[in-house]
């Protein structure tokens, strides 16, 4: 089985055109992937000035990834996420205000302050949080969709890690036992040529996505920077996935704007000013898809701007909300380590 | 009232709590047709089907890691790992991901699943079989333990285990599966955090856990012959542990020793003599003593092997001396 | 890349034609067989007779595939073996007795008593030892292959694993580096159809040998029943992994003919009567082999009973040796914990 | 003498080693050229070349077991694990493989290996990346645990654990990176199971591992001005442990605190303060303290993760109670 290379430019093909039907959903993921963006230049500008504690990881530039896949989804769906995951947690349907009052360690976080970026949760969405140990979630992704297949929900899981992780064991153990028992989940690989400092064809032999074909799972290459390539795929495969065609493996090609972590400044000896350049200016996912909303006439430049304008409003000010918010309670320390049924 | 095998005990407390609740299933290796090779499992597979009774795989780190998401949405999964040695390959998703997920989503999410496992050397199954791994667990905050030391407990544990909101791991003696006691017919739990008062005695404290209570029972009667009247007590759990319990009986007895087949060093026989020197430090008369099983891999040679665990000769020993105040200089 | 089928039924190949020079390696090979073949039914008896204690697992059955693969090895090349290990200790080298003194938990045993079955291992022959962890050895195997480039010894290290440790994440992780450095390891899968009382196609998507493939690895499947295949196979892989081509991997179609340990008896539920006498009768590694040495006028039918007689008596005579042998003295208990400079 | 940084004294540490001994290598993820995201290791990839200092995929568990493989064949692989809770990714090939294979193989196999490793909390990481997970590879028998508590430390356990016959897992104070203390110029090696007294006292013994060993310096201070004049023992290796200095010290001040980074239950601390009860009995005049982590998972917010880790002021608190004779009444 060859893996499927869905139609590259699928932004540019006839069949996307813009109906009044589709148009409010382009928005929509317009906007989710303008929302993302602003989250993490506020981030990194928290970072920056030292206002928010830890390590933190920006998923700029890979936001057609997630906004491509979690539009395909029902808030009922689940995703598991990574050490990189406001992204997905933004595109699952997340607030600005929890969402930064947990990177600042509030009570009002997600979780409460207690997860912190690298463990951002939203359960009223789906999402069963992010993760700190890369791979971590592969197997928590596969069990969900286990439940979705033995309850009988509907549901499908999707599953997002990056190319560096498939070098973990865990992947290829929860691949075969998802293809054994036909579980409704998809692995979304979003291959951004890195694991830290690290080009990843210096540490992934062979080919990834042979590796998921060789357990009999259907598997496809897609551009991550055309949030429409991403999403009419991750639309099909959703539905084959809930009629119990599943699971399925999509490579998705991207890239990270920033370093690895926020600290990750000089990145010279890694890869080039130039390599970075060339993806920022040419395959931005938010410009593209701006642009083609624009010729496709469904926004004009001014709705544009006016978005970009109150989405940026809206994130400073869920930071300002954030910054003024209170940390937890001392006495909540030793809460939670044990569930206690409601 | 009647008497059944730990391992049927075992297999009555799942299939109950199958029928009881949809959402409770099975996943291991060879746990279906094959029933595990411990055949503890035996017959549920014909009840429940092979939706509810899953044949895994040899893949333990990702069957857990399955159980872990299966938990986080709505399943409550027993896991079925056929040596207690293996956690080592699951402690990730166990201790990273299960433990963690509760108190990092600040009470949001939670993972009811039952990891069930087992403990106990000399069964010539040589260091990667027999190894008695509860200490590990146990240091992790999130996770509950169980150690049930009779059919009785088997039951009673299990049940509570599956029906728990949060991951527990429950350990079950390999060499006791085929030892009968009384367990009623009709349905019961055993709370979790409560110690179980198995003797009652006067002048010394046997703490001991799972495989180690047969061993102090025998101990006792040893210690009776010499006119020593010893209690013993069995936590059952030992996160939580029933701390009360325990220094109840020794500010009674004002003597304890602890004994616990893992390895004796960093394992469960120095928290809990800790907590007692701690705790009850007026009271004692002489030094807690701890006896673990001997801190080397465990050998394959029966010649060997027999060393490594705590007998009743040896608890009886160990406590007829401190009875007797016979180990003052050591101290 | 497609899996090449090495010559199914290889020994009926010209090529193969006894010479003068290469005939006393057919006689070692097939005495090496007999003499897996004499050790496993006296383990077996002994288990029975409840003289031997613990756990243990028979090789019966799948004596080409150890011998075929140790013959084309140099004793100082690495092997990694697993729990039904008996097979590749006798085909690297070991002695009988110092086998079932170790089986036995004798003193004199290779690992001193200390291993017993599940862990026998002979450093005199590279044997790195059984492993009762499934799939626990591949890191191992993989890791003195590493030794063998970096400190340039010339040496090829063997995987030994069953189809069922394909299922440990572990293989993946450590087939990935071994392809991104080069390494001379050679990753030998017996696949006998089973892990434990289950068929393996039941808990294996997709290919085993496509996996293998995906990572860039070149993969073989052979006849495990035939010796002269494998042998001829592995030889040629050991020249090219010595000359830095590897690593390599073997799918070798095998059998065992007991159940999967000593106590497994009534196989009936997981696999028929008529499977294992087709295996048994037709595919006999040894049977085959013997008339294909007498067709070929390289043993007469009375030196192939000869020898049989021969290595019988020897097994016994060991067994006997072993039965008498010494427990090793308590105070070893606590001796070898750590290894003390010599 | 020279002051270097803890960062600096391992990495000089390994170099020397790694001109010393042809067979000793390096690897782990991005140890190479970026020298790991902590840069203790920058250098050494321009010295020794990618073939001794080699980058690694994200394979923690096949990275470990290649190093058992090396280690048994004539290597003497250092391997780099980013984080301590990685830890759990790699037990079953440290644990199950690494620290048995002398024993198993009955001394014709061993595993000269070196597991480099950090612990520690306050730096906001959070869950699963500020566990101190010592305890659990000291429970298992057949790995030496070491836990350098400054530059100095770091320097010559790091050398004796390269030259080792045994695995070896050594953690470093990720806090401690840029702290700096007085290293010799010339070589040296520090020996294992040798505890050093950081500091000299009358009244209480603080037993302190790792980070914790500075925190006791600084509650030692706070004493001295309530007239407490504090002992403060660092064990430096908890396998093996030097516990001839621990007890020789509290018998002398008669009383001991033992304090460390890890959970606090079935935790180091409860080791230290079971073998202090037991063979120290009776020259205590008060019960023994423990304080560890809390036993919660670490959690990101500041205003909650400072509270898990003991703190200067808090050693401080209960040293001095029990030196007033103030815990009486609680055993
Ligand atoms: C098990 C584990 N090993 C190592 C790390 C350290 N680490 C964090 S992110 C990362 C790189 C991950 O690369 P990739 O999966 O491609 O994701 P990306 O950062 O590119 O989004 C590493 C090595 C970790 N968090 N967990
Ligand atoms: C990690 C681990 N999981 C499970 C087991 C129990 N077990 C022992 S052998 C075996 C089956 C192995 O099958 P395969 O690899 O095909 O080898 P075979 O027995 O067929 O030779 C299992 C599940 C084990 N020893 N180790
Ligand atoms: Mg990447
Ligand atoms: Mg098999």
């Amino acid at each position: 089985m060859a893996a499927r290379n869905a139609t590259r430019n699928a932004s540019r093909n006839t069949s996307k055109r813009a109906t009044r039907n589709n148009s409010d959903a382009y928005v929509r993921m317009y906007r989710q992937m303008v929302r993302i963006r602003a989250f993490e230049d506020n981030a990194n500008q928290l970072y920056l000035s030292a206002k928010m504690p830890g390590l933190t990881h920006m998923y700029s530039g890979q936001e057609a990834v997630a906004v491509g896949i979690c539009e395909a989804l029902e808030d009922s769906d689940n995703i598991t996420s990574t050490h990189r995951g406001h992204g997905h947690c933004v595109a699952k349907g997340a607030e600005f205000k929890q969402m930064f009052c947990e990177l600042l360690g509030k009570e009002e976080g997600y979780c409460r302050g207690k997860g912190g970026s690298m463990h951002i949760a939203d359960q009223s969405h789906g999402n069963l949080g992010a993760n700190a140990i890369v791979g971590g979630s592969m197997g928590i992704a596969t069990g969900a969709a286990l439940t979705a297949k033995r309850l009988n929900t509907g549901n499908v899981a999707v599953c997002f890690f990056g190319d560096g992780a498939t070098a973990q064991g865990l992947w290829y153990e929860v691949m075969n036992m998802a293809a054994l028992w036909k579980l409704p989940v998809i692995y979304a690989c979003e291959n951004n040529g890195y694991s830290e400092y690290t080009k990843t064809e210096e540490i992934a032999a062979g080919s990834i996505t042979a590796r998921a074909e060789a357990f009999g799972i259907e598997a496809f290459e897609v551009d991550g920077q055309d949030v429409l390539a991403v999403n009419d795929l991750t639309t099909k495969l959703v539905a084959r996935a809930r009629k119990g065609e599943g699971p399925f493996f999509m490579n998705l090609s991207t890239y990270r704007y920033h370093g690895h972590h926020v600290g990750d400044i000089n990145r010279d000896y890694y890869r080039s000013k130039d390599e970075e350049a060339e993806w920022k200016d040419k395959r931005d996912p938010i410009t593209n898809f701006g642009k083609w909303l624009e010729d496709e006439k469904i926004m004009t430049a001014e709705e544009l701007v006016a978005l970009n304008d109150e989405v940026r409003a809206d994130a400073e000010a869920a930071v300002q909300y954030a910054l003024e918010a209170k940390y937890p309670d001392g006495s909540e320390v030793t809460m939670h380590v044990f569930h206690e049924p409601a | 009232m009647r008497e059944i095998t730990l391992s049927k005990a075992v297999n009555e407390a799942i299939a109950e709590e199958m029928r009881r609740d949809d959402t409770v299933f099975l996943m291991g290796e060879d746990v279906a047709e094959a029933g595990t090779p411990f055949k503890v499992l035996s017959g549920l597979v014909e009840e429940f089907g092979t939706e509810r009774v899953i044949d895994t795989p040899i893949s333990e780190p990702g069957f857990v890691g399955m159980a872990v998401g299966a938990a986080m949405t709505g399943s409550r999964p027993i896991v079925d790992l056929m040596f207690g040695d293996f956690l080592f390959l699951v402690m990730d998703q166990l201790c990273n991901q299960a433990a963690k997920t509760s108190y990092m989503s600040g009470g949001k999410l939670n993972v009811p699943m039952v990891l069930r496992t087992n403990l106990g050397a000399t069964r010539r199954s040589a260091a990667q079989h027999s190894q008695s791994l509860h200490a590990l667990v146990a240091h992790i905050p999130g996770l509950k333990v169980a150690l049930p030391s009779s059919a009785f407990e088997a039951k009673g544990l299990m049940k509570t285990a599956i029906r728990d909101e949060n991951p527990v791991v429950i350990f079950e003696d390999k060499l006791m599966y085929n030892d009968k006691a009384p367990v009623p017919e009709e349905e019961f739990l055993l709370p979790f955090g409560q110690a179980n008062i198995v003797r009652q005695g006067r002048d010394v404290t046997l703490v001991a856990t799972s495989s180690m209570v047969q061993v102090c029972q025998k101990a006792a009667e040893l210690l009776e012959k010499d006119g020593i009247s010893a209690e013993i007590v069995d936590p059952r759990t030992i996160v939580p542990l029933d701390e009360d319990t325990i220094l109840d009986s020794v500010r009674k007895t004002s003597r304890a020793v602890v004994v616990d087949e893992g390895h004796q060093s960093f394992g469960v026989t120095a928290e809990i003599a800790s907590r007692i020197g701690e705790k009850a430090f007026y009271h004692l008369d002489a030094p807690v003593q701890r006896m673990g099983a001997m801190d080397v891999p465990v050998p394959f040679s029966p010649a060997l092997e027999d060393l490594t665990v705590p007998t009743p000769e040896a608890v009886a020993e160990r406590a007829g001396m401190i009875c007797r105040g016979e180990l003052v200089h050591a101290a």
